[in-house]
């Protein structure tokens, strides 16, 4: 019984703070809703025996990658977006909310009826699968050049945006 | 705990489907570049959601691998993102993604 | 997972303490009427020149997102970390030791790198 | 929260407890911090209201409970009340995280249950821990932006800098210890620091004494760099930057009074006593006793007294670290925004950088340290 209120209350909190990430017009809302909606997903994390990556979530995303994004909307002060937050164009607002629409429709036919073609076993709730330090074994294993990958692109990251954020030269010109 | 009630695998895709359309539509939908850059990391997150529900239902470990992967690589991007969006901003004083059309060289 | 419903309940808790703390102070304490310089954002006690938001520095935006790229490096180190010792009884030390090195080099070089281009500078 | 009816009862109860225990410390660390900085600067400090001042806080406390609701009109409602809310959370989440005793056990009913002296334990609490304690920059940046006040964002975005960027010091600082004991779980890492001080050495085992096998043996740069860290983590002195009275009015906090403003306090000593409890069980052993805990264990008449009385070994090192974080504030100036940001990134990231490649170097070579 536990189990299922957990996973509603997460759920619940992921998708209502995830419309609420599309929908409000004021871009602090915004990322405040984003907040609530990388713990809910953690929350389904934690509920699918994978705690660890639960964690990371939090760490990375509610952590690290949202103070960024808090950190550029109160600077530029963006208040609110006006009265209307939506891009809108004669035809392409319809075609984009005919595509929508459509992909909706096609995942929820695909959900709401029957899987077919894989062997979903429902497993047990203590099965050690998600552990760390299995996880940890294969990823570097059989993971190993992705993950050297991974150290590579990192490196690049920060050096592009440190040149970026030079401006004619000096680093912080002004 | 077999009842009726129980979870299943629907539940948890419905909920990652879901989210991937809200992500899908705050993309096209939006004005404010930086709320689409929220949207990516919503569509990212609902395919983290997939991966570790297949894997755990799969009993694979290679979903929560590839999530980690995917966490990353999508922190990365978000971080690089707003540092455009930080530069364009500085200069042009402007967030909107209609703007955006007619930066050129 | 079975960790979680008492951290929901600790979480609430903590969530009610707090706004009952706030909700309390707010009944209890004297309402007291409106003067103009109370009301202004406080600034040493003299009148504020300045718009609420002045222009922020861009280092910081810079530190957030070095942070982001380290803490993530940082992280995919610590699953190392754990098995270390169990590749090593497994008899592969010299594999997982050389895997981490290649990666610790490039996370040294970037931050050399950052340093270097004085990215880190604050004055 | 258990699976029986005295199970869930017990355990909310212990929950609560700890909590409490939390909450109530504060007060004390303040008339500690009073009276300790007093000491030091060779005053008297609060010494009227009671026997050697100490309801003084309670007096403080009652005063705070009565002062006037403020909220500038220029404040995000939202933000501004949520932000003392917040400040509470990531201390108290990570505090029920951490074992604070050995387990025991209690008869009921004709059965025996067993307990842990925390409220819940994780495979991998020390991830998690990290991960409630970076929300703590949330409570910052809303009490700073939901002010409405320049002086609030600018002392919010300063300590949120200065939160990051001594985050990647404190966890690159950990990686050397979670080497030496492989396990992401507290309790594995106080059983591991149990008895003498033992290890390998080039396949010759050693066994030294008169010394416990206290994580500070194997990584003492390592609890240099935790111990730096976390001072600038809860933003105490000498990294007391986001409250610089001179330069900043008050910080994040300028606009905050009353209870609202004590919540930050208490969300503060909270973050000390979290820091203190993990500089405890990484590296001084945790709960454990490092001579005569099988004995007491054998004298004391049941499992649950002898939970009580270690964690009051346990209390006792937090207190001294606790007093440690008092001391240095009174004694050490306070760093330039610039020199702080250089010792995190140019000096002590670097330094945590080197360490772990050390400890893997020797653990490599030793083919086992510890356990």
């Amino acid at each position: 019984m536990a189990d299922i209120v957990v996973f509603y209350i997460f759920a619940g909190i992921s998708l209502a703070a995830a419309a609420g990430v599309v929908f409000h017009p004021n871009p602090v809302v915004s990322v405040l809703h984003l907040v609530a909606a990388m713990v809910g997903v953690s929350g389904l994390f934690f509920t699918l025996g994978a705690p660890f990556i639960g964690m990371v979530q939090i760490l990375v995303y509610a952590g690290a990658v949202i103070i960024l994004f808090l950190f550029v909307v109160m600077i530029f002060d963006l208040k609110t977006d006006g009265k209307n937050p939506f891009t809108y164009g004669l035809v392409t607002h319809y075609a984009k909310l005919l595509f929508i629409g459509c992909l909706t429709g096609l995942l929820l036919s695909k959900l709401l009826f029957k899987l077919d073609g894989f062997e979903f076993q429902s497993p047990d709730p203590l099965a050690p699968q998600y552990e760390v330090r299995n996880l940890a074994k294969v990823m570097f294993t059989d993971y190993m050049f992705m993950f050297e990958v991974l150290g590579l692109l990192l490196l690049v990251i920060p050096i592009g945006a440190v040149a970026l954020s030079r401006v004619r030269g000096g680093t912080h010109a002004e | 705990m077999q009842s009726s009630l129980s979870i299943e695998i629907t539940h948890y895709l419905f909920v990652s489907g879901a989210m991937f359309v809200l992500g899908l539509a705050g993309v096209l939908l939006r004005k404010n570049i930086i709320v689409i850059l929220m949207s990516v990391e919503l569509m990212l997150n609902a395919v983290n959601l997939a991966f570790v529900t297949f894997g755990y239902y799969l009993q694979d470990v290679n979903g929560a691998i590839i999530t980690l992967f995917v966490i990353a690589i999508a922190a990365a991007e978000a971080a690089v993102g707003l540092a455009l969006v930080v530069m364009i901003y500085k200069n042009y004083k402007e967030t909107n993604i209609r703007f955006f059309e007619h930066l050129k060289g | 997972m079975e960790a979680l419903v008492p951290i929901l309940v600790l979480t609430l808790v903590v969530a009610t303490f707090g706004s009952l703390l706030v909700y309390v102070s707010s009944i209890l304490g004297p309402k007291k009427h409106y003067t103009r310089t109370k009301y202004m954002p406080y600034e040493c006690g003299l009148p504020g020149t300045e718009s609420e938001t002045t222009n922020v520095s861009v280092r910081y935006y810079l530190t957030a997102i070095l942070f982001i790229v380290f803490d993530i490096e940082i992280l995919f180190m610590y699953p190392w970390a754990l098995t270390y010792r169990d590749f090593i009884e497994a008899g592969h030390g010299a594999y997982i030791f050389w895997v981490m090195f290649v990666f610790i080099a490039l996370f040294l070089f970037g931050l050399i790198w950052e340093i270097r281009s004085k990215a880190l500078e604050w004055d | 929260m258990g699976a029986s009816g005295f199970e869930i009862v017990v355990n909310t109860i212990k929950m609560l407890a700890i909590f409490l225990l939390m909450v109530q410390l504060v007060p004390i660390l303040v008339w500690v911090e009073r009276r300790g900085s007093a000491y030091i600067q060779n005053r008297f400090g609060p010494n009227r209201v009671g026997p050697l001042g100490l309801t003084q806080l309670l007096a403080d406390a009652v005063k705070f409970l009565f002062k006037e609701e403020f909220r500038p009109p220029s404040s995000v409602a939202f933000m501004y009340y949520a932000a003392p809310v917040l400040a509470l959370i990531p201390g108290a989440l990570a505090f029920a995280a951490i074992p604070l005793s050995a387990p025991f056990t209690l008869d009921y009913d004709g059965q025996t249950y067993n307990f842990l002296f925390q409220s819940y334990q994780l495979g991998a609490g020390i991830v998690f821990v990290l991960a409630v304690s970076s929300l703590g920059a949330y409570a910052l940046l809303f009490a700073g932006w939901g002010s409405g006040n320049k002086y609030s964002l600018m002392g919010a975005l300063r300590a949120s800098a200065q939160m990051i960027s001594y985050e990647l010091a404190l966890g690159l600082s950990l990686v050397g210890i979670l080497m030496i004991y492989g396990t992401f779980s507290f309790s594995e890492m106080v059983s591991a620091q149990q008895g003498p001080l033992n290890f390998v050495l080039f396949g010759t085992p050693v066994v030294i004494d008169f010394l416990p096998n206290w994580g500070i043996f194997y990584q003492p740069l390592g609890f240099i760099l935790f111990f730096a860290a976390t001072f600038a983590e809860t933003n105490r002195a000498p990294f007391d930057l986001p409250e610089a009275e001179a330069e900043l009015v008050a910080g994040y906090h300028t606009e905050y009074g009353g209870l609202k403003m004590l919540m930050f306090y208490i969300g503060e000593y909270g973050h000390m006593m979290v820091a203190s409890a993990l500089l405890t069980t990484f590296y001084f052993g945790g709960w454990d006793l490092p001579f005569g805990s099988e004995f007491l264990k054998e004298a004391l008449p049941s499992s649950f007294i002898y939970s009580l009385v270690m964690h009051l070994v346990f209390m006792g090192k937090v207190l001294f670290f606790l007093w440690v974080f008092v001391w240095v504030r009174w004694t050490v100036p306070r760093f330039r925004y610039d020199q702080l940001m250089d010792l995190g990134w140019k000096t002590m990231l670097p330094v945590a950088l080197a360490n772990t490649v050390a400890t893997a170097v020797i653990v490599v070579l030793f083919n086992s340290v510890g356990r």
